[in-house]
């Protein structure tokens, strides 16, 4: 029996986040980045959005948000590294860097959403 | 149309040069030519020693996969017509990523290697006797698994794959492909053995999704596709075993 | 000089050699099984049949009905017992494909399907798709890939057997990657190498099928069996060659003239009807099709085309579901190398070179005269084919007749014994010779290609569809004239390494050999039967010729020819009938 | 990372062959393999997301002076162009993803496998509709 190896768990974050990020980023990123900013649509004021997030569901809808696309990048900037940089005597360290930092930003998600007031 | 095309075709003898060189050649243009009787034309009247394989010349046997102008393509189904019109010489070189033997042969010990790791053979516990008859499949069951089992083993999908090309241990599109025609086929029993192989991570973990080996397979075989639909299995697999560990065998 | 031993050698890994490979290591899985192949096993021509594999399964068909088929399809030259042997093996032998995972077309309820195939009473063919030998053989590779007790050397060519004490020891090999020349010492070699398509210029045959096998048993005194008799494949496409399988008619494809006539039905095949029906018109036998696509040319009922007269075959109105159900290799052929679509347009066919009925002389165990030596499917005449091989008689016999040779020759095998001095002083020798004759021979005048074009005119003007004493005559002299002028070839690659010059000029070598013994044995033969038709001598002579032709090349390599009797055991010599009036129809159920 | 490597088996015997190193830009070279480094490289822009919807957040903890201050800093021209460029590598995310969906998930249906086709377009139908509700839930004040 080969070495049982975290990939599979690694990829279905991977895999869930790609989804997640396919289907709702566009929307929140036009909205949030240009939309607003630039005046195209009137941006939603700091009550409505702050009563907003504090709802539980939002919160936990946030943290996902968050916690799965940055595994989404892990993953996928940690090959795009091997593949186009082919530094593979940097393997570990590229390993520890792009999931030490997925970690990080969760649990910076985390705090933020949990100590939201 | 013009009465000649020039090819520029890799010419390498380990014996005589330290690295490959192009040389020209012209060849006469006929609608019904493909590059493969060019590079014939060429050893038959120009110049013997010119080195390649091919046999079956329909597509079917696998032999002469090339690159042609930088794509991998089986030189008996590439007409040379179509290169007509770009106006300079068609460029024919070994298949992209494998150590090149002489000008246009290359080393296929390592892809025949990884078709046998991956146990392509059908696998079955009982073993029924013949005089009792045929495995029922249903048409059905046929179709799950017969995309995957047409692969000619051209090996044009690893001239596509750079994951291949950067770091030869991966197992491979072909090759996947093939331990997916068993996996999916309604007689075999053997998933779980050739698991061990493929879900290393130098089987399907090492796999990008790139996507250029479905695209240049010749007989739409995708094993990409085959390759992604693994991930999914290994990883439910995986967890059922982690779930349910007694559930394992 | 490196010497490898083992017990049983197989030189060849297309489906025969596989099939024996796999019969020899579980005979005994203590011997050492060796393939010796001049290409990676899955390139075998095996690959490239596509129609199917003929065995009785379904209720209705019989044994007896397969045999009878099988016997006037091949003009009662079968030897009987061997046709028996064939038929009943041959569904347990695709069964066991079957169990080793091949993907064999199903009907809804899970069971095998079969289809209708020429000259063929019964629908029996089994098929996967239109590419059942691709099926067959990358199952059986795979197989035995499964067994460690198989050796394999691929891309080695054999360019000599090793003969000593009254059997063979052996063969002599060149590693094409290297230029290592070696012996490969054995206790039984089987012969697999296919066919000799190559021998002709218009040939459905890939460019390995050089008559290998055949040429080297005929050099070390073997007699070669019915050489005269070489399948014409109806329908094949102009310029390229390419089969368009039978199983296209046998889907109820239709063969016409230039005027859109059903011509068949001219040639005592039949009337034309609409639904397909077994041995009629489409579905008559090769060598007849083959014969009346002559006769239309004579009467200017063809078309021409830059490669010569062609027929068109017409599939139109099977509708695009079966084509793309049942034939999709047509269909992929036909636009990928015509830029023709079956379900709109016509496909031009005309008749091409497909298969060898003969071959190394062999009894019921695929063992030939000389000791130690067998052979096993294109390579051999047992003979199940007869003057004329039906469609889809190839792929059992090369599993029936493949596994019975591996099995005796690994029985052979369990003897002790050692290869003699004298065997491996004759690998010395030949490695001297290949170095002298071509590799390190500058002077040489004579192209490889040049050659091997002037021999493809001579067996296409000379030993084709229809001979006669003429034309045979010229041909043999112009072999023996290119024979001649062989001694003086000069290679333009002196390379060690992958000299694919070297292999084409020692593959012309045996393509020589194996013409002259067509030619010599079609001369021998005064009288017109199955494949060979002689227009000096028609109509069949059991009186003198139900016999079959072996022609030995002696040690100082004069050419002798004896006959041999056929067995017939229950089916006394009749006339071949085919096709039927239009009210005693046996349709070709769907 | 690296456990019980293999490496690549060549055949033992051979005359000196010629292996070229693969280029450090590989992916330069030919349109697929560019395509398939910017799909890859999006990544690092759905992370960028990330770290804009989290300093969001926790301007809107902070009150609204904070929030103030975050929305301004959204209108730094740097940031816009910033944010365009993320908003075409999210996209070319998103159309890439869906592109593959279909040869990703064999889905079958009463035995016959469902039309690549319709699984694509389930997939753009639902992105539409889900875009249009988070839209929906951050206008409608």
């Amino acid at each position: 029996m080969a070495k049982q190896s975290n990939e599979p768990a690694l990829w279905a974050l991977f895999s869930a986040g790609g989804v997640m990020a396919a289907f709702v980023i566009p929307v929140h990123l036009f909205l949030l980045g240009l939309a607003f900013p630039l005046g195209w649509i009137p941006a939603p004021g700091y009550e409505y959005l702050h009563s907003f997030v504090r709802l539980p569901l939002t919160r936990l809808y946030l943290f996902v948000l968050c916690f799965l696309a940055l595994f989404h990048w892990a993953h996928r900037f940690r090959y795009t590294l091997y593949d186009g940089l082919q530094i593979k005597h940097l393997n570990e360290l590229i390993f520890f860097c792009c999931y030490g930092g997925a970690i990080l930003g969760t649990v910076w998600a985390g705090y933020l959403l949990w100590n939201f007031r | 149309m013009p009465e000649t095309i020039s090819l520029e075709v890799l010419r390498y003898s380990p014996e005589r040069d330290a690295e490959p060189s192009f040389q020209r050649y012209d060849v006469p243009l006929h609608k019904d030519w493909v590059v493969l009787d060019a590079l014939n034309y060429i050893k038959d009247k120009v110049d013997g020693s010119l080195t390649f394989r091919w046999s079956c010349r329909m597509g079917i046997c696998g032999s002469c996969g090339m690159m042609v102008n930088g794509e991998p393509k089986l030189t008996c189904a590439t007409f040379l017509s179509n290169y007509a019109k770009e106006n300079k010489p068609v460029r024919v070189q070994p298949l992209r990523y494998f150590p090149v033997i002489r000008d246009l042969v290359v080393e296929v010990t390592d892809f025949m290697t990884k078709l046998q790791s991956v146990k392509p053979w059908l696998i079955r516990g009982d073993g029924k006797p013949i005089s009792e008859g045929e495995y029922l499949q249903t048409p059905e069951q046929l179709d799950r698994y017969k995309q995957f089992s047409m692969c000619i083993n051209c090996m044009l999908c690893y001239a596509a794959c750079p994951v291949y090309g950067l770091d030869p241990v991966f197992i491979g599109p072909a090759a996947i492909a093939l331990a997916q025609r068993y996996n999916m086929d309604s007689r075999d029993e053997g998933a779980h053995e050739r698991m061990d192989v493929l879900a290393q991570h130098e089987g399907i973990w090492g796999c990008t999704f790139v996507g250029e080996c479905t695209k240049v397979c010749p007989k739409h075989v995708d094993p990409a596709g085959a390759i992604q639909q693994y991930k999914l299995t290994a990883t439910i697999e995986r967890f059922k075993s982690f779930l349910m560990p007694w559930a394992a065998k | 000089m490196d010497i490898s031993y083992h017990d049983v050698l197989l030189v060849g890994g297309g489906g025969a050699g596989l099939r024996a490979a796999i019969a020899a290591a579980e005979t005994n899985p203590n011997l050492s099984v060796a393939v010796v192949s001049k290409v990676y096993p899955m390139r075998s021509h095996t690959v490239s049949a596509e129609g199917g594999a003929a065995g009785v399964i379904k209720p209705g068909d019989t044994l007896d009905d397969h045999a009878y088929d099988t016997i006037s399809g091949g003009d009662w030259l079968c030897d009987q017992d061997a046709v028996e042997i064939f038929v009943k093996e041959a569904p347990e032998e695709l069964l066991r494909l079957e169990h080793w995972g091949c993907p064999w077309s199903r009907d809804p309820d899970g069971r095998i399907a079969v289809r209708a195939f020429g000259g063929m009473k019964k629908m029996r063919t089994w098929f996967a798709d239109d590419k059942t030998g691709f099926h067959l053989l990358h199952t059986l590779f795979q197989t035995t890939l499964k067994y460690n007790a198989v050796t394999r050397y691929d891309e080695w060519f054999v360019t000599r057997l090793l003969v000593d004490e009254g059997r063979v020891q052996g063969v002599v090999a060149l590693q094409l990657m290297s230029g290592r020349i070696q012996a490969i010492t054995a206790k039984s070699v089987i012969l697999c190498t296919g066919g000799c398509g190559r021998v002709f210029p218009f040939t459905t045959n890939a460019s390995i099928k050089t008559g290998d096998g055949m040429a080297l048993a005929f050099q070390a005194g073997t007699p070669l069996k019915d050489m005269e008799f070489v399948q014409y494949h109806p329908t094949g496409l102009p310029f390229t060659g390419i089969l368009i399988t039978e199983a296209a008619r046998a889907e109820g494809g239709h063969l016409i003239n230039k005027n859109g006539y059903r011509y068949l039905q001219d040639y005592n095949l039949g009337t034309p009807t609409p639904q397909p029906v077994l041995r009629n018109m489409e579905l008559g036998p090769r060598d007849r099709l083959s014969q009346a696509f002559v006769k239309e040319v004579e009467k200017g009922h063809t078309t021409d085309t830059p490669y010569g007269p062609v027929v068109h075959l017409d599939l139109r109105h099977l509708g695009e579901k079966v084509i793309n159900t049942r034939l999709p290799f047509v269909r992929e052929l036909c636009l990928k190398y015509e830029n023709i679509d079956p379900i709109k347009e016509l496909i031009p066919v005309r008749p091409v070179i497909h298969y060898m009925m003969g071959g190394v002389h062999t009894d019921n165990n695929g063992a030939t005269p000389l000791a130690g030596l067998y052979a096993a499917g294109e390579v051999a005449c047992v003979s199940i084919n007869g003057a004329n091989r039906l469609g889809s008689n190839s792929l059992p016999e090369l599993l029936v007749f493949g596994a019975r040779a591996g099995r005796a020759a690994a029985l052979a095998a369990m003897e002790q014994r050692t290869p003699s001095e004298h065997a491996i002083s004759q690998a010395q020798d030949e490695k001297a010779r290949l170095e002298e004759q071509f590799l390190r021979k500058t002077a040489g005048r004579e192209r490889v290609a040049t050659i091997r074009s002037e021999m493809h005119q001579a067996m296409e003007s000379g030993a084709g569809i229809y001979r006669n004493q003429t034309s045979l005559e010229n041909a043999a002299d112009k072999l023996r004239e290119l024979r001649e002028r062989f001694r003086d070839i000069g290679l333009d690659d002196h390379s060690l390494t992958f000299n694919t010059e070297l292999l084409a000029a020692l593959e012309l070598s045996f393509m020589l050999d194996v013409g002259s013994a067509i030619v010599e044995s079609a001369l021998h033969r005064t009288e017109s039967r199955g494949a060979h038709q002689r227009t000096d001598f028609a109509g069949r002579d059991d009186q003198n010729f139900l016999a079959h032709t072996l022609i030995f090349r002696n040690p100082d390599g004069r050419i002798r020819l004896e006959k041999a009797p056929v067995v017939i055991t229950r089916w006394p010599p009749a006339e071949r009938v085919y096709g039927v009036k239009p009210d005693v129809k046996e349709v070709a159920a769907r | 990372m690296s456990d019980t490597r293999q490496a690549a088996r060549y055949t033992e015997y051979h005359p000196r062959w010629y292996r070229p190193r693969v280029s450090t830009w590989w992916w330069l070279g030919r349109w697929p393999y560019l395509k398939f480094i910017l799909r890859e490289i999006s990544s690092v822009f759905v992370a960028w997301f990330v770290v804009v919807l989290l300093q969001q957040i926790r301007a809107l903890s902070r009150g609204p002076e904070a929030y103030a201050a975050f929305e301004r800093w959204l209108q730094n021209p740097l940031i816009v162009l910033l944010n365009l460029i993320t908003l075409f590598f999210v996209v070319f995310h998103a159309i890439t993803w869906f592109n593959v969906a279909a040869s990703a998930m064999a889905i079958r249906f009463h035995g016959k496998r469902v039309p690549d086709l319709l699984i694509v377009g389930t997939n753009y139908a639902a992105w539409a509709a889900i875009s249009l509700v988070v839209a929906w839930f951050l206008v409608r004040s």
